[in-house]
């Protein structure tokens, strides 16, 4: 069965340059396609190849080659099989195209790429924030941005040392055998 | 009768219908609890519930007239208590009819819609409009009622009434003379409390509990009395209306609390209708009952 | 809430108002918001509005180890936890290549389902109590109960287990468990009847909710609807059949539909997979005891584990639809990126707002619950 | 497993009391006020997800005299059920303060302690005690039912002796956590509640009350004063 | 000279003063002391109300060998006084600066003193008439004039006052072939004779002239599918001019209605009336149009949008009350429809008072468009929550005791359906205002309204004083009942056995000064408790519960529209379909009548037309 989903998808694609179709395991297929030719290649899927579901549209931020890669994951229900349409496009100007005319559901993975990557979707029903309408810095999912050190500047930490202990210690309490002292 | 003594009934009476009203508020919390497999609140909870609402230390108003509301609601439950009779007091009942005390039990109502609009939140106005609608679907078979017991009785006043049902036992009551009206004023009643299913005002997952919404500290205190005077009301009505009365403190209590209990034992097991169907609901089958019941009377 | 927020403005001259549904409201599930315009009590307009429960765990995934993350996962749903941290694991399992023992897919089945069997009880009491009907949700939380002290008895924890982990589970059954899950089963089975006196054929329930929210069969594939929404409006369709994982393939079960698509056949719906889910867990209590062997695969220290590089796309069936984990890893000790496309996400957005458009004020909570919308999954 | 978060702020003066009824009545008003609790039905979090069973038939709060409802204006007890993302933080603060005194709030969960196991998380605040009074916190992740109602005992037990009167201090170092409301949410920040005023009304204002956030809050709102009847 | 005479000489001096300094800014005050004067010469006339005496006065015509003469008794002497009252009180709001913004808005203000001060004479002169011709010629007058009152605010309100004068031409039209039908058998005008002739008609005789008089007089009563005219027509009308109209304009139908029904025919006449083939009587007839008129109008009132319109319907609903408890015939009942006359009044010109005064304001009476006002207007708001309350018929005001003795009444006769159709009606009017108040007053003020000021006493005191009476008059109904015993001792129905707090009575009595007495000392010691719990604050509108969120100023939350969505998706087909036919039916088959009257008008003399149809009547009589 394989073999032939990946027959049928070769001949879907072969109008489309530059794609390469991938086996990884039974059900599921890779495409790698170009940024340009990404559209084609769904409108393809979605209209010959039955794939009508899309199950998700997932963002990675490759910052070392400045590169988003978006990966669209969709499903058919003829052949129960998943293509995952894998593009690239340059981080720097950070815009794409939406396919919210092929697949609805991509209106909200496209607003949720947009607010946790600052990637934008012209086209797209909606690109207001919906998760962090209240959130002023930079889009939180990119790699560039440290949350561990935002943490660290704008929240304290609690005192795990309250002066009650203290002088519970004082007044001999506390631990028998500090880790200080094993460690001698 | 002398001033003194009249003076008398009128604190006891809504005094007593304070306190019977905290038991069957009680009795409704601890069959509900029941019906869910639970244990219920203790004893004395409702009244932890008022003393607690009513010794707020901040409270919020959002006007004179959302205070007025209140005292409205309350005050008009306390003088409507004053006009039923209850065993060795009649305060004014003799003064005031079945419509006048119809019409007064509207003016609670009326004072909380005042004090809700107040409040300027849509989720009160709903509640508002929607209670509204149920008392114009609850009140025609409940003045249907009204009207065939006082044409048998030959009087709208309740101590005629009463007197009329304790001549000759049971069979002198009303709900042995006249079954059909009996049951068509069960089904108001049932409304009237505003019990699942008709429970569309307060509707907590609809409008946020309608229009209790902006009511905090003394204001809710106040809804929960309130709700004290209303279940005690209902029970007593109808009881002098069909049970006879009370021929002594201790009937008059067990069958209004029987009758309290019979629309909450029901109310559990039911979600609540959409408003119109509420309305159809209650213009349908206790009307039907209720002009069925007054063509017996009549003839 | 910034003061020029209380300035003066003239009013938009209209008949419309607003209502916000949530955050903090009865109608809502869990901490979300619904805002919606209102003609009378036609809604005119609806907009959801997440967030409240965003935490980033993507974000927060990238920075710790794979094995951590389990802990981090079943928070993603809560009603409904199981589902998640199986994803993840299969996730990893496939970019590792590990193979898990036959016996721990078996017990894994039976979480999966015990979990589903909590999920819904959880939802029909929430979607009764939107109706008013406390009852219900008193007795389905309560019997729910009964499933999450199994859950206590065989990982530790009520809610969030942290049970399965990349290889496997991380503990054999014990003694007798059998027994108590089939007792339990059993009592469940005898209070349904109760329920469906209560609840499922109550006239008055009925009426309100047949005809709410419905949605076609058309309408819901465009929508990127699924799991028990979807089979609601009719269609045969479960990434449990269409996608087999783990030993859903040699395990005999119905996949339970309604044809109408409303708020009644979806809760139909779920009342006959919990029969469902009955029949499965009945049939791994059948076969455990015969399947022996390891309950995990060795896997190397998990405080120095380098996943190898690649990506997966592991797609599993909750209680609420397609939960789906897409894990890319470049070969070091944390995940480079793990997209969580939790069901919810559709149906607590899209197909919320275009269901409750147009619809009555009355069903506005009702159509949420009835979707069994799960805001965590939508904010992460 | 339950912590008593001690009281910092010094008690203000209370004006004396001759009736020698008054302290009976105090006695009566702290045992009602113990004896019956409204908790705000808000599920700031997933630990909200062991609060049903809490209510509901199982171990059921009602016999504690504790029940849901629906708007702040009716609760007492705010239970803040785990991790609290920023956005939800201003509605809590936003619902407290529309709370009517007395009023507790009670942390329930890790996360609101120390931020929990969401330390690094860009978008949740770590501890509570810092925008709010918190008269108890429940840790664990998250508490069992059991646990969840030992601490409304707990604070139900502390209520009746009247040692729980965190809500005050909201009041008397309202510069405190306005500040530490402004770090987080910038200076912008304003809630429709008028603190202050309320603060004053109510005899409960303390040394700490105005400070420098509150000069900043003042000058920046715009406030909002009752619609007060014009003739 | 009669004290009569000097009433009508001073209500015409107020003409004459309208006429000449009504475009005065002082003219308005002039005027107010002149209605104060008439009321006095009224007051002379006081007697009337405590023997059944006639006042008659020296004016007298006489025409065609008939005798036009006028003369007052206790019926004319209560319409009268709330008459002379609505115009004084309408007359004092108009003074001050509710008339300076009408005329400076590009309103004719000398007009509106001038159509205020002729309604008020003809309207006296109608009460006065003496015969069957005097009622005529006094009818025709009032409809004139309040035709002219009608149309003088030009724009939408042309239209509403042309479709008025159309109603009322037909109804004219049919008084008049009424009058000449009992002409034709008595050759004589006077009440005597043709109270006389009437009485010894057989029974499908009295059917022809008692149908096309109560369909005549019915017109201006607005009863039932005559009722079409009258609320555009109301509502359109200036501030003042629609209270007055609303508070006294169509009972001038009731009014004509109780000579003929009550004091010609007799109501036991009426009550033995059967209608033909049927087993129903002519009361019945006439009381279920009374109980339709309560309903249909009651729930159009509810649908409205326009505060105006919304109590220009509900005027209409109220005179079903009147007309239905007339009809019962019993002392409960006739003092219950005679009294509600006057609290109709009351209560009715304080709320067009009170909406007007917002309009005043806001410039708008559109329900959708206001909100929250009780806070910048809250003597206006007191006004019309006294108002509604008597509106709603609810205790303490005096709503509530005329409806009493109307339910009581029809209690006691045994009509259970009808009884039911007056509480339906209750209802829905308590529906209906609640939606008026709430939307008016209560709920979020707009940020538009945030800087306005109460209305100025000129408006305030005339809403004020009415206020009080309704609440007076609730309190003490006795007050009012003197009245209304004196009127049935006159027109020779059952006297109702009044005392000071309502009446005594075996079978269930009613004490007012008891029932207030109960329910304000319930509301005090509701505001002790209220007042002994803890201290409140009080809190903007915007700090407020919304689902957790903050609300901002540009959101509007009021919930306004469509206010009883539920109900309406239950009775709301019944407006699109029943009432949109009723309206259209009746509207083609007026404008058919009134086609034809207008081409009878155009190629016949008046005199002759009149002529001719009497002929073609008594024709039809005779064959």
């Amino acid at each position: 069965m394989s073999q032939e989903l990946t027959r049928m998808l070769d001949t879907l694609t072969k109008d489309i340059a530059g794609a390469k179709v991938t086996l990884k395991r039974a059900r599921r297929m890779r495409i790698d396609v170009d940024a340009d030719a990404l559209p084609a290649l769904l409108e393809l899927l979605q209209g010959r190849g039955s794939y009508v579901h899309l199950s998700a549209i997932s963002c990675v931020d490759w910052i070392d080659d400045n590169q988003f890669e978006l990966v669209y994951h969709v499903w058919s229900y003829e052949s129960n099989s998943l293509v995952s349409a894998h593009t690239r496009i340059p981080r720097d100007p950070g815009v794409y195209l939406s396919i919210y005319d092929l697949y609805k559901p991509a209106a909200f993975f496209e607003r949720d790429i947009h607010e946790m990557f600052g990637l934008y979707f012209e086209g797209s029903p909606s690109m207001e924030k919906f998760i962090l309408t209240e959130w002023e810095g930079p889009p939180p999912m990119r790699k560039d941005f440290d949350a561990e050190a935002w943490v660290r500047d704008t929240f304290t930490e609690r005192d795990y040392n309250p002066e009650w202990l203290k002088e519970l210690t004082d007044a001999g309490g506390g631990i028998a055998i500090r880790p200080q002292d094993i460690r001698k | 009768m002398d001033a003194l003594h009249i003076l008398i009934e009128l604190t006891l009476m809504p005094l007593v219908a304070f306190v019977v009203g905290l038991f069957m508020v009680l009795m409704m919390r601890r069959i509900a609890a029941r019906i869910q497999r639970r244990v219920g609140p203790p004893l004395l909870q409702p009244l932890y519930d008022i003393l607690k609402l009513y010794g707020k230390q901040t409270q919020i108003s959002h006007g004179i007239l959302h205070d007025i509301g209140i005292i409205m609601a309350v005050g008009g439950y306390i003088a409507a208590e004053t006009m039923l009779p209850v065993p060795g007091m009649n305060g004014i009942a003799d003064k005031a009819g079945l419509i006048t005390l119809a019409y007064v039990l509207m003016v609670p109502s009326l004072g909380l819609a005042l004090g809700v609009g107040q409040c300027a939140n849509p989720n009160g106005s709903i509640g508002i409009s929607r209670a509204l609608t149920a008392m114009l679907a609850y009140d025609i078979p409940f003045v249907i009622v009204i009207f065939g017991v006082a044409w048998q009785a030959g009087s709208n006043n309740l101590v005629d009434i009463i007197a009329l049902q304790q001549v000759d036992g049971i069979a002198s009551w009303g709900i042995v003379q006249t079954p059909l009206l009996a049951f068509a004023g069960l089904f108001a009643l049932h409304a009237i409390l505003g019990k699942h299913p008709f429970e569309i005002y307060i509707a907590p997952a609809e409008i946020a509990t309608g229009p209790m919404v902006e009511m905090g500290g003394k204001y809710l205190g106040g809804l929960f009395v309130m709700q004290c005077f209303q279940l005690y009301t209902a029970g007593v009505i109808y009881t002098s209306l069909f049970l006879g009365g009370g021929e002594n403190w201790l009937t008059f209590l067990v069958k209004s609390f029987a009758v309290v209990a019979v629309p909450i034992c029901i109310a559990y097991l039911f979600p609540r209708f959409r408003t119109e169907d509420v309305v159809r609901l209650v213009w349908k089958w206790p009307v039907m009952l209720g002009l069925i019941g007054i063509a017996f009377v009549m003839n | 809430m910034r003061p020029e927020n209380y300035q003066a403005i003239n009013h938009p001259p209209s008949h419309e108002y607003e209502l916000n549904f949530g955050p903090n409201h009865p109608g809502i599930e869990g901490n979300y918001a619904l805002k919606v315009k209102l003609q009378g009590d036609q809604v005119v307009e609806a907009h959801a509005d997440g967030g409240y429960l965003h935490r980033g765990f993507e974000k927060l995934m990238e920075g710790r180890l794979w094995i951590q993350n389990i802990a981090l996962v079943p928070r993603i749903c809560v009603p409904d936890p199981v589902p998640m941290e199986m994803a993840y694991s299969l996730a990893v399992e496939e970019l590792g290549g590990l193979e898990v023992p036959i016996r721990a897919q078996w017990i894994r089945v039976m979480q999966l389902e015990l979990s589903r069997i909590a999920a819904h009880l959880f939802t029909f009491g929430g979607h009764a109590a939107t109706t008013g009907m406390y009852t219900t949700m008193y007795w389905g939380v309560a019997d729910r109960d009964l499933f999450l002290d199994l859950f206590e008895e065989l990982t530790g924890g009520r809610v969030y287990h942290i049970y399965n982990i990349p290889g496997g589970v991380r503990r054999d059954i014990p003694d007798g468990y059998l027994d108590r899950v089939t007792s339990t089963l059993d009592y469940l089975e005898s209070r349904l009847p109760d329920y469906d006196n209560l609840f499922f054929t109550n006239q008055v329930f009925v009426k309100r909710a047949t005809g709410t929210g419905t949605m076609t069969q058309q309408q819901a594939l465009e929508w990127g609807v699924t799991g028990p929404n979807l089979r609601a409006t009719g269609l045969k369709l479960d990434v449990r059949r269409d996608d087999p994982y783990l030993v859903y393939d040699e395990i005999d079960f119905d996949i339970a539909t309604e044809e109408a698509g409303d708020a009644w056949a979806r809760t139909l719906v779920r009342r006959k997979e919990l029969q469902q889910s009955i029949r499965i867990v009945r049939q791994v209590i059948e076969r455990l005891p015969s399947i022996g062997g390891p309950i995990r695969c060795p896997i190397p220290n998990p405080l120095a584990w380098n996943v190898p590089a690649g990506e997966a796309y592991a797609r599993i069936d909750s209680s609420k639809g397609e939960v789906a984990y897409y894990v890319v890893s470049t070969g070091g000790d944390k995940p480079y990126r793990v997209h969580v496309r939790g069901p919810s996400s559709m149906h607590a957005v899209q197909v919320l707002e275009n269901l409750v458009t147009g619809g009555r004020l009355e069903d506005v909570a009702q159509i949420m619950f009835s979707l069994d919308a799960c805001p965590p999954e939508v904010d992460r | 497993m339950i912590k008593d978060i001690p009281i910092i702020a010094e008690q203000a003066q209370q004006p004396r009391r001759t009736n020698p009824l008054a302290h009976v009545f105090d006695e009566l008003m702290n045992f009602a006020r113990s004896r019956s609790l409204f908790m705000l039905h808000y599920c700031t979090g997933c630990g909200a997800i062991e609060l049903p069973p809490a209510m509901t038939s199982r171990f059921d709060m009602e016999r504690l005299g504790i029940q849901p409802m629906v708007t702040p204006r009716q609760a007492d007890i705010l239970l803040v059920t785990g991790y609290v993302s920023i956005k939800t933080l201003k509605r809590i603060i936003l619902t407290y303060e529309q709370m009517g005194s007395p009023k507790h709030v009670i942390g329930i969960c890790s996360c609101t302690v120390n931020g929990g196991m969401y330390w690094q998380s860009y978008a949740t605040a770590k501890k509570l005690d810092e925008y709010l009074p918190v008269d108890l916190y429940i840790a664990g992740c998250m508490p069992r039912p059991e646990a969840v109602i030992s601490g409304l005992q707990k604070l139900i037990d502390n209520i009746k002796h009247g040692k729980s009167d965190n809500w005050k201090d909201y009041y008397q170092r309202y510069d405190h956590y306005l500040g530490n409301q402004q770090h987080l949410f910038g200076n912008n920040w304003q809630t429709p509640t008028d603190v202050i005023g309320e603060a004053r009304e109510y005899g409960l204002f303390g040394p700490q009350t105005l400070g420098q956030h509150t000069e900043l809050l003042e000058s920046v709102q715009k406030p909002l004063q009752p619609l007060e009847m014009k003739l | 000279m009669t004290p009569l005479d000097y009433l009508l000489l001073l209500s015409l001096l107020t003409v004459v003063i309208a006429l000449v300094a009504g475009h005065r800014s002082m003219g308005g005050v002039w005027l107010t002391f002149t209605y104060a004067a008439q009321l006095g010469g009224l007051m002379l006339m006081a007697g009337l109300t405590n023997q059944p005496d006639v006042i008659t006065s020296s004016l007298s015509f006489t025409i065609l060998g008939q005798s036009l003469t006028w003369r007052y008794d206790a019926l004319s002497w209560y319409f009268a006084l709330i008459t002379i009252s609505a115009g004084l009180l309408s007359t004092m709001y108009t003074a001050g600066d509710w008339g300076e913004k009408f005329r400076a808005d590009g309103g004719n203000l000398w007009l509106l003193h001038v159509a205020i001060a002729l309604n008020v004479l003809s309207m006296l002169i109608l009460l006065g008439s003496g015969d069957l011709l005097t009622l005529f010629i006094g009818w025709e007058l009032v409809s004139w004039a309040s035709f002219l009152l009608m149309i003088l605010a030009g724009g939408p309100s042309i239209q509403a006052a042309i479709r008025y004068i159309t109603y009322a031409m037909g109804g004219a039209m049919a008084i008049l072939a009424g009058l000449a039908l009992i002409y034709g058998h008595t050759d004589s005008f006077t009440y005597p004779a043709a109270a006389n002739i009437l009485h010894s008609l057989s029974t499908a005789h009295l059917w022809a002239p008692l149908l096309l008089l109560t369909l005549g007089f019915g017109v201006k009563m607005a009863l039932l599918p005559l009722h079409l005219w009258q609320a555009a027509a109301y509502a359109h009308t200036p501030g003042p001019g629609a209270a007055f109209l609303g508070a006294i304009s169509s009972r001038m139908g009731l009014y004509a209605l109780i000579v003929v029904l009550i004091q010609l025919v007799g109501l036991v006449r009426v009550i033995e009336l059967p209608v033909l083939f049927s087993f129903i009587s002519a009361r019945d007839v006439l009381a279920w149009v009374a109980a339709f008129t309560i309903i249909f109008p009651t729930f159009t009132a509810l649908r409205q949008n326009d505060a105006r319109m919304l109590l220009a319907w509900h005027g209409i609903g109220q005179g079903g009350y009147m007309l239905l408890g007339l009809v019962m015939g019993d002392a409960l009942g006739s003092a219950g429809g005679l009294m509600h006359v006057f609290n109709h009044a009351t209560y009715q010109a304080a709320l067009f008072f009170s909406v007007a005064a917002v309009v005043y304001r806001t410039g708008t009476a559109d329900l959708n468009r206001l909100g929250g006002l009780v806070a910048r207007m809250p003597l206006s708001f007191l006004a019309m929550l006294v108002g509604i309350i008597g509106l709603a018929g609810l205790p303490p005001m005096n709503g509530f005791v005329s409806k009493w003795l109307v339910y009581r009444s029809l209690m006691l006769e045994g009509e259970p359906l009808l009884f039911v159709a007056a509480v339906v009606g209750t209802l829905g009017t308590i529906l209906s205002v609640y939606k008026l108040i709430h939307n008016m007053f209560l709920g979020q003020l707009r940020v538009e309204h945030e800087n306005i000021r109460e209305a100025p006493w000129s408006m305030t005191a005339p809403m004020l004083i009415l206020s009080v009476v309704v609440f007076v008059t609730g309190l003490m109904p006795g007050l009012v009942l003197q009245w209304i015993a004196g009127i049935q001792a006159t027109v020779g129905l059952p006297v109702i056995d009044y005392s000071l707090g309502g009446l005594d009575s075996a079978q269930g009595s009613l004490d007012m000064l008891w029932v207030v007495g109960v329910l304000f000392a319930g509301f005090g010691i509701g505001a002790v408790l209220f007042y002994s719990g803890g201290r409140t604050h009080r809190v903007h509108q915007l700090d407020n519960y919304a689902g957790g969120h903050f609300l901002s100023a540009d959101i509007r939350y009021h919930y306004s529209d469509n206010f009883y969505p539920g109900l309406m998706r239950l009775i709301g087909p019944l407006y699109r379909y029943s009432f949109a036919w009723l309206e259209s039916a009746v509207q083609s088959g007026l404008g058919l009548l009134s086609l034809s009257t207008q081409g009878f008008y155009r190629r016949v003399a008046p005199a002759n037309y009149a002529l001719v149809t009497a002929v073609l009547v008594l024709l039809w009589v005779m064959l």
